[in-house]
């Protein structure tokens, strides 16, 4: 625990929390100064993150600014945080994309705003949790605990049909989750009583046994990724939550489930995982075109994104499962990309839907000429989410098109498809809303303001920053990611030395 | 006057908390007659109760030659009882005003069942056991019908108290074969004759044992005996029920897990064979039949018939880490569940029933602080995180999956994946509706006083549970 | 030295001033700014052209990009022969059209969004032309795409723009989806994706075989054929040629600039830079021939009836780009290149001169409605005749030096097919003269056909137009000049110039059938310009005639081969139908959502049938209980 | 001397007579009066194991049960009464007033 002994993840879990309790305090009525606590709250939990990347030390693979307290001593489950090169992004993200969602919502969100904004504060603990905790409760524990916030983010604040696709959600997700309690209980006691992540990875499991947990684990990450046949509850749940609720949705809950396939199922279960590559790259593989051919026949502005982030995330799987350096390092970087692009599509839309209240794209048409400057904005990001070169799409994308190639040239080729799919829906969609005819609903809008503009801006330097300098942040993954597919390709080495010494016995 | 001199004084130490908990009942009773405000009858049974806690804790031994015991065991069961009473006896000062029975018996009634409760809980001989459970149900049944012109509180005394005599029968009949098959009533002396004699495989026994199961998942709720639970717990006061939901149900556990894990240690395969199904068709039953109901006492009754379910894996897996599961789950399972009544008791004030979900609808604009303690209650009864509920399942799952029963671990997280629905209606009624009618809630001091308790104690249990499983797992080694 | 770094930034710097302060500040002016830009960066290619010339060659990296594992790959410049060629021809387009366009799009309203995309138009294109690596280029490729997409669909409040806009795009993708795979592949084979590793150890690999998708095939025809997917997707040949003709829904500079100078020929550009791969495979040398060919001879055919004026040029370039593939795939790498810098003059011009000519005509473009234009317009007639000629390949002109020197290369060149490609090249030119000077003729001779206000508002464009026409008229004549062949006297100092990077054509001929072959070219152009004057000067009643007698074929020419139905068909339409109906329709609703939604009803359902066995009977619920007591009892005893 | 097995085959009859009663009769008073005959049942197989034993406990137990079904009586009487005076009806159907 560097930076002379200041327990830093602690204080990036906790302050949010005392930030919501805050909130209860203060009365129900003067909405404004809940709207500034939480800002400034989100802000300052923003710079204390900052430190974590400026100071995180890039040669090495293992953990950072580790911290471990006893929590359940009887069970042997302890309270230890870390962050290494795959999970020190995305906490950076979370903390980014809510202060981004606080802004996001300052006057869209007229009912219960005192509710709303404790939600999306102790969501933003609970992402920070899942990202940063190495003991498995923990990890299950802020893996449950962030159910709750979005559950009611979706449903109270939501459109029309936001009951079906709250509950729908919630159930989804619970229904994965729980099995994987099972596993993590079972790999408990399959490895001696112990939940420490780290510890876990070093042992080696029955490969029988393997491929259970694999499945059990697979039951939760893919629901939350999500994979090709448990996706039907994102677009609902994407359509009918608020502006806020669809960014962190889209943004960051979405990547523990990729970030979960990655810290959890390659490393502790090697040789299952390597067994089960080829049905992960189909499912990406249909993933990526399913999504992307959806997309064409999409009449809802959100539900298309929606669909567009089920092609990404089949990107993301696809580099995961290649089991090569490129492909992985390409996920992860893939899974941040998704995070500020479909992040910020969807911060625009929601800037688009407090004016016209309305998501049928064909409401929409010719709203360049009357917001010249979203346009633009919505072009960038249009851009990246078809992975032009310069913007961030294209390194992810590249990089895991190269990996999966080497994975498996099928999945490679098929996934490229993707890839012209893509560009067709969104400059379809791109058309539709911002070129010909001003459409009367749409005629007279305001262009967007000061406060919209800083909202998407620190999406817009992102884009570019890892468009053309990649390496900022390509560099923290280096170390980790070769430690990974050393663990994860070294699994039958093990067996191999184990069927050795057996053969020596018997000789 | 033959060999009087035999005859000594057996030790009361350990049975004085009891001694006191009956003077005490007796003497609310005598003081109602005196004091006109029924409050400080309830003030007076509170600090009765605090009274007996604190002798409980210094009492421990065995007296009457074995067939009183109080060991942490029955120590750890007593002090869920006393908090059991407390809260009970905190909600109902104002509701049995507004439900128009503010009698007095009501709280010697209480403590009396409570009594039987403490007695069950120590029994170290089937005697024992049967008379401190005739007690605990008697004084029960009365309560369920306290609502003398309530035609559905007298329909719920009148089945509570037919089903619970046919299950006593059971038990009497179980009684009678043990005690003919090895001569003695001693649940430790039955245990040395059964592993003396190896009759494992022996009918009589088999017989007997599912007796005790019948007449103890009489007692849990377990299904196929559960059929009383929801009428009986709709009919009630709501007061009682949450009393019910909680003191007799771990009573039932308390004594299931002694007469198993002693008496019958021997022949665990056999009774375990008789309780998987049993726990598998509660959690089932449990959950579904939740889903469709209006009416939320009867859903939470459901919904305590599943808990019960969960609770049965940890007797299943018979480890000494399966009971301290189990009592850890009953502790936290009694906040949770008085915690979820008295929000549903704050909802009946003059001329509202508030009983139908329906009710509940808009209740988070109405009263956001009602509906954000409901949510906690809601949540944790699921087995969310950062409640209590989730630590109490997870230990559960824990310990049946170290004792091998992986598969009913997982059947057991289905169902509670799907009770997550019926909870979630309630959340979703509260927050995502728009209020009908303008409800007014009947805050009193003694509800609040409780209601900060049970949250409180969710929550922090929710996060920091080792002290909970560490008296727990003391307390499970017996 | 490395001042050749302002080449691109400059005009980057440009785009980004105008892109940020052109709507508020800049307005009108905006054109200084890229102007300026595009002047500077012409200025040091110039100076860059003189250090090439004496032999210095750049290969240096900037920063590095990516860093993934093994896969390393940095922004860097290569300053080559073949490079100087391509940075002049587009830095000199690119400055006469900046010009031109101040003229031409005189008070439109996004004056400063126009010039903002031309330069980031020419910033991308020198990216890719100056790249040391495959990524760059493709970084390049993409840009210019891009820029295409925004500059075609300019006009985006018509619908027909924005459509052709969203149609090259997408149409380029398909191209780099094979580009972005030999990218690939060649990471792959060679470890790196720099050209002077993966050129110089191309011959290692020269005879190795690859399994590719289950097939075993030559690894480097794999990688030149996936390459040229890229080339065919961007130089606009078969089948992926569907996208320039709509292109011209932009405006006229756009045309000239990125339809015919500069962002086309950046397939003819990535097949000589891989020249080194190309020539190792013979069977990708044999398509890239047959598809220059065979798209010319189409593009050639339909350009013969069209009437919209820059239609007519836009298929006439399509055949031009299928030239120099031509050239390339029989192995004359410079003589492609040597097209390339001819055609990227007179090419421009005669678009600048439509444009005039369309300036004129107050927007009209159809040729029935002109004729007689001579009078009006003297110099756009006169420079639009210069470069008419020069394309017909008339001696003298720019245009005759590079075409025969093509044919003459596949004539005598040693590739199988090289006869066969000859014969059509000649015919095509035939059809070029034809259809050049049939523009001609409709447009400025005979008497005009259009509207009265439109005849009375005839006038020449203004000077900030006719002088660039006149630049560009200078170019198209005089820049085949330093490419005349040996036969006649020239010191083919081109050819010279590019062998170190492109390596010599050997030409097998004798100078016998070198004569031979340039009289029947000269022959082909000739007649092909003589009929054009009879059908369209003389007896002008022919073309009527023909029409109605080849009725079904004139249609055919009409409709373009009815491609673009074809391709909605074949593409478009089905995969719009599977989303909407088996994907939404089907999987997502019925299968995923049955289940998922299938699942709850069916609990709720089971729950229904539980509520009704609780009827609240006692004696059911004893009878239930003694049941209960039964079932365990029986299986208990009879296990 | 009477042999065990009578005895309890004589307290089995009794036992199955009382939970067929209890099953059968709609009458509450008569369930009500099924049960002592349970009970009873249970009192003829205790008495007979502690005298066939030689054991006390049996009979210990007998004389609790008595006492406790005396105390049952009484509650379950009054139970009847106040259910009684509010339906005037002691037909076990009528009291179906909760299900589902």
């Amino acid at each position: 625990m560097n930076l002379n002994g200041f327990p830093i993840l602690s204080t990036l879990i906790f302050l949010p929390i005392a930030g919501a309790v805050l909130l209860l305090l203060i009365s129900r009525s003067n909405e404004n100064l809940i709207k500034w606590v939480s800002l400034i709250v989100s802000i300052t939990v923003f710079i204390i993150s900052i430190p974590l990347f400026t100071e995180f030390n890039k040669s090495t693979h293992l953990m950072q600014f580790t911290e471990k307290h006893a929590w359940v001593p009887s069970l042997n489950i302890n309270y230890s945080l870390g962050i290494d090169g795959i999970s020190i992004l995305f906490v950076l993200l979370s903390t980014l994309i809510t202060i981004l969602c606080v802004l996001i919502s300052w006057n869209s969100i007229k009912a219960k705003t005192k509710e709303f904004y404790i939600s999306i504060l102790i969501m933003e603990s609970a992402m920070i949790g899942v990202f940063c905790s190495l003991d498995f409760m923990l990890f299950y524990l802020f893996w449950e605990a962030m159910l709750i916030p979005m559950y009611l983010l979706i449903g109270v604040w939501g459109g029309s049909n936001r009951i079906y696709a709250a509950v729908k959600f919630f159930l989804f997700t619970l229904v994965g989750s729980l099995l994987m309690l099972i596993g993590i209980i079972v790999l408990y006691y399959q490895a001696g009583r112990t939940f420490d992540i780290l510890e876990l990875m070093t042992k080696t499991y029955p490969y029988q046994l393997q491929i259970w947990l694999l499945w059990a684990f697979f039951a939760a990450f893919a629901v939350k990724v999500p994979m090709f046949p448990v996706h039907t509850w994102l677009p609902d749940a994407h359509t009918e939550a608020p502006t806020a609720g669809s960014v962190i949705l889209a943004a960051v809950l979405i990547k523990m489930g990729a970030y979960g396939f990655i810290r959890f199922s390659l490393p502790l279960f090697p040789d299952a995982s390597r067994a089960m590559t080829p049905v992960m790259l189909t499912l990406s593989v249909i993933a990526i075109i399913y999504g992307a051919v959806i997309c064409l026949a999409q009449t809802d502005l959100k539900r298309l994104i929606a669909y567009s982030s089920v092609s990404h995330m089949g990107f993301v799987t696809l580099g995961i499962f290649a089991l090569n350096s490129q492909g992985m390092e390409g996920g992860i970087l893939q899974m941040i990309n998704h995070g500020v692009v479909t992040g910020a599509l969807f911060l625009s839309v929601g800037m688009i839907y407090d004016r016209t209240h309305t998501r049928q794209i064909s409401d929409y048409g010719g709203v360049a000429s009357a917001m010249p400057v979203y346009a633009s904005l919505f072009m960038v990001f249009t851009l990246a989410s078809i992975g032009l070169p310069a913007t961030n799409g294209f390194i992810g994308e590249f990089l895991i098109i190269l990996g999966g190639f080497k994975a498996n040239q099928w999945a490679g080729v098929l996934a490229a498809t993707g890839v012209i799919i893509g560009a067709g829906y969104m400059l379809w969609l791109y058309q539709r809303v911002f070129f010909m005819e001003t459409n009367q609903k749409v005629a007279g809008l305001a262009d967007i303001n000061l406060r919209e503009i800083i909202t998407l801006l620190p999406m817009i330097i992102l884009i570019f920053w890892i468009g053309i300098y990649p390496n900022a942040f390509l560099g923290f993954m280096h170390e980790s990611v070769k430690h990974l597919l050393e663990r994860v390709n070294s699994g039958s080495m093990h067996e191999v030395g184990v069927a050795k010494n057996i053969l020596e016995i018997i000789k | 006057m033959t060999n009087l001199t035999g005859f000594s004084m057996p030790d009361l130490g350990p049975v004085m908390p009891e001694i006191v908990m009956t003077c005490l009942a007796l003497l609310i009773l005598l003081a109602d007659l005196v004091i006109k405000r029924k409050e400080t009858i309830a003030f007076l049974s509170i600090v009765s109760v605090a009274a007996v806690t604190y002798l409980l804790v210094g009492s421990t031994g065995i007296t009457f030659n074995g067939m009183f015991i109080a060991d942490n065991y029955s120590l750890f069961f007593k002090l869920i009882f006393m908090l059991n009473v407390v809260l009970t006896v905190l909600i109902s000062v104002k509701y049995i005003a507004i439900e128009k029975v503010n009698f007095g018996e009501y709280y010697s009634l209480i403590l009396l069942s409570t009594l039987g409760m403490m007695l069950m809980a120590s029994a170290g001989d089937l005697i024992t056991l049967y008379l401190g459970l005739e007690l605990m149900a008697l004084s029960t049944y009365v309560l369920a019908g306290f609502l003398r012109h309530d035609i559905k509180s007298n329909e719920a005394a009148m089945k509570y108290f037919l089903l619970g005599a046919f299950a006593s029968a059971f038990l009497l009949y179980g009684t009678s074969l043990i005690y003919g098959l090895t001569g003695t009533t001693d649940l430790k002396a039955i245990s040395s004759y059964i592993s003396v004699n190896g009759l494992s495989g022996n009918p009589v026994l088999t017989l007997s044992m599912t007796m005790f199961a019948v007449a103890f998942s009489f007692k849990i709720a377990a299904v196929p005996f559960h059929m009383w639970a929801p009428d009986v717990y709709e009919g009630s006061p709501t007061s009682i029920t949450a009393f019910m939901s909680v003191g007799p149900k771990a009573a039932g556990f308390a004594v299931l897990g002694r007469v198993f894990m002693t008496a019958f240690g021997a022949a665990r395969i056999e009774w375990t064979g008789i309780l998987i199904p049993i726990a598998i068709l509660t959690m089932a039953v449990g959950n579904i039949a939740a889903i469709s109901q209006i009416n939320i006492k009867r859903m939470l009754a459901y919904s305590s018939i599943a808990h019960a379910g969960y609770v049965l894996l940890g007797i299943i897996a018979g480890t000494s880490e399966g009971t301290a599961s189990v009592l850890n789950y009953l502790f936290i399972y009694a906040f949770m569940n008085i915690g979820a009544f008295a929000v549903v008791i704050m909802l009946r004030s003059e001329g509202f029933k508030g009983d139908d979900i329906s009710d509940y609808e808009g209740l988070a604009k109405t009263h956001p602080l009602a509906a954000a303690l409901m949510l906690v209650f809601m949540f944790s009864l699921t087995g969310i995180p950062p409640t209590a509920g989730f630590m109490g399942k997870f230990y559960i799952f824990m310990s049946a999956i170290s004792a091998g029963y992986t598969w009913l671990a997982v059947i057991a997280v289905i169902f509670s994946a799907i009770s997550a629905y019926f909870y979630l209606r309630i959340v979703m009624y509260m927050y995502m509706k728009e209020p009908k009618a303008a409800v007014q809630l009947s805050v009193s001091p003694g509800i609040a006083l409780a209601l900060t308790i049970t949250v409180i104690a969710v929550l922090v249990i929710g996060v920091l549970p080792s002290k909970v499983i560490n008296v727990a797992r003391i307390a499970a080694r017996f | 030295m490395n001042n050749y770094l302002l080449i691109p930034f400059l005009p980057l710097a440009a785009f980004l001033i105008n892109i940020l302060f052109g709507r508020k500040y800049l307005k009108d002016n905006a054109h200084w700014v890229s102007i300026l830009a595009v002047a500077g960066s012409w200025v040091v290619t110039v100076i860059t052209l003189l250090d090439v010339l004496s032999g210095k060659v750049v290969n240096e990296d900037i920063y590095s990009w990516i860093v993934s594992g093994e896969f390393k790959v940095s922004v860097g410049f290569l300053i080559d022969q073949l490079t100087a060629v391509m940075l002049v021809v587009v830095t000199t387009c690119s400055a006469l059209i900046h010009i031109y366009s101040v003229g031409y799009m005189q008070g439109d309203k996004g004056y400063y969004r126009f010039f903002a995309y031309l330069s980031l138009f020419t910033f991308c294109m020198l990216m890719l032309v100056m790249a040391n690596n495959f990524l760059q280029l493709y970084f390049g490729w993409e840009g210019v795409g891009l820029c295409s997409y925004f500059l075609i669909g300019y006009y985006f409040d018509k619908k027909p723009a924005s459509d052709a806009g969203k149609k090259a795009f997408i149409v380029n993708r398909f191209g780099d989806f094979g580009f972005g795979l030999g990218i690939i592949m060649i990471f792959l084979t060679f470890g790196t994706v720099y050209y002077e590793p993966v050129f110089s150890q191309a011959k290692v690999f020269a005879v190795q075989t690859i399994n590719f998708l289950g097939y075993d095939v030559h690894l480097m025809t794999l990688i030149a054929l996936l390459l040229f997917c890229g080339s065919i997707g961007k130089s606009a040949q078969m089948p992926l040629h569907v996208w320039l003709p709509d292109a011209m829904e932009g405006p006229t500079p756009v045309s000239a600039l990125i339809h015919a100078a500069t962002m086309v020929t950046a397939g003819v550009f990535l097949v000589a830079r891989c020249s080194p791969i190309f020539s190792l495979s013979e069977t990708a040398l044999m398509i890239v021939a047959l598809t220059g060919a065979i798209t010319s001879l189409f593009a050639a055919t339909i350009g013969l009836v069209q009437n919209d004026i820059k239609r007519i040029i836009a298929y006439s370039t399509i055949s031009q780009l299928g030239y120099m593939f031509l050239a390339a795939g029989v192995g004359a790498y410079t003589a492609g290149m040597f097209h390339l810098y001819t055609h990227a003059f007179f090419k421009a011009l005669l678009f600048l001169c439509a444009g005039s000519v369309m300036h004129a005509m107050s927007g009209e473009l159809d040729l029935q409605k002109m004729g007689g234009l001579k009078k009006y317009m003297p110099i756009t007639y006169w420079t639009m005749l210069f470069a008419s000629l020069s394309i017909a390949g008339v001696p003298g002109f720019a245009g005759f030096f590079s075409k025969d020197e093509i044919l003459w290369l596949a004539y005598s060149g040693q590739s199988p097919v090289g006869k066969f490609v000859w014969a059509i090249g000649t015919v095509v030119a035939f059809l070029t003269a034809f259809y050049s000077f049939r523009l001609i003729f409709l447009t400025f001779h005979g008497k005009f056909r259009g509207t009265y206000e439109q005849e009375h508002h005839l006038h020449e464009s203004p000077k900030a137009m006719t002088i660039p026409l006149i630049i560009l008229c200078i170019g198209a004549v005089a820049s085949g000049w330093i490419g005349i062949p040996h036969l006649l006297g020239g010191g083919e100092h081109f050819t010279e110039f590019l062998t170190p990077v492109l390596g010599h054509p050997e030409a097998h001929g004798t100078h016998a059938e070198e004569w031979l072959v340039m009289a029947i070219s000269i022959i082909a152009g000739f007649s092909g310009v003589g009929l054009a004057a009879l059908f369209y000067l003389v007896k002008t009643d022919i073309p009527v005639m023909l029409a109605q007698k080849f009725n079904a074929t004139y249609k055919v020419l009409w409709n373009k081969y009815y491609v673009d139905e074809l391709y909605s068909f074949i593409i478009v339409r089905p995969t719009i139908w599977t989303a909407k109906n088996i994907l939404i329709g089907v999987t997502d609703a019925k299968i995923i959502e049955a289940i998922v939604n299938g699942i709850p009803k069916g609990i709720g359902e089971f729950s229904r049938i539980l509520r009704k066995v609780q009827t609240g009977l006692l004696q059911r619920y004893a009878a239930i209980m003694a049941l209960g007591v039964l079932i365990i009892m029986a299986v208990m005893l009879l296990r | 001397m009477v042999p065990l097995n009578w005895y309890l085959m004589l307290s089995a009859v009794v036992f199955m007579i009382g939970v067929f009663g209890f099953l059968t009769r709609r009458n509450i008073i008569i369930m009500f009066m099924s049960i002592e005959l349970l009970l009873n049942a249970v009192n003829i197989s205790l008495v007979a194991f502690s005298h066939y034993l030689q054991d006390m406990r049996g009979q210990i137990l007998a004389v609790f049960i008595i006492t406790v079904a005396a105390a049952e009586a009484a509650i379950g009487l009054a139970i009847i009464i106040a259910l009684f005076r509010n339906k005037d009806t002691v037909h076990a159907d009528e009291m179906s007033e909760m299900k589902g």
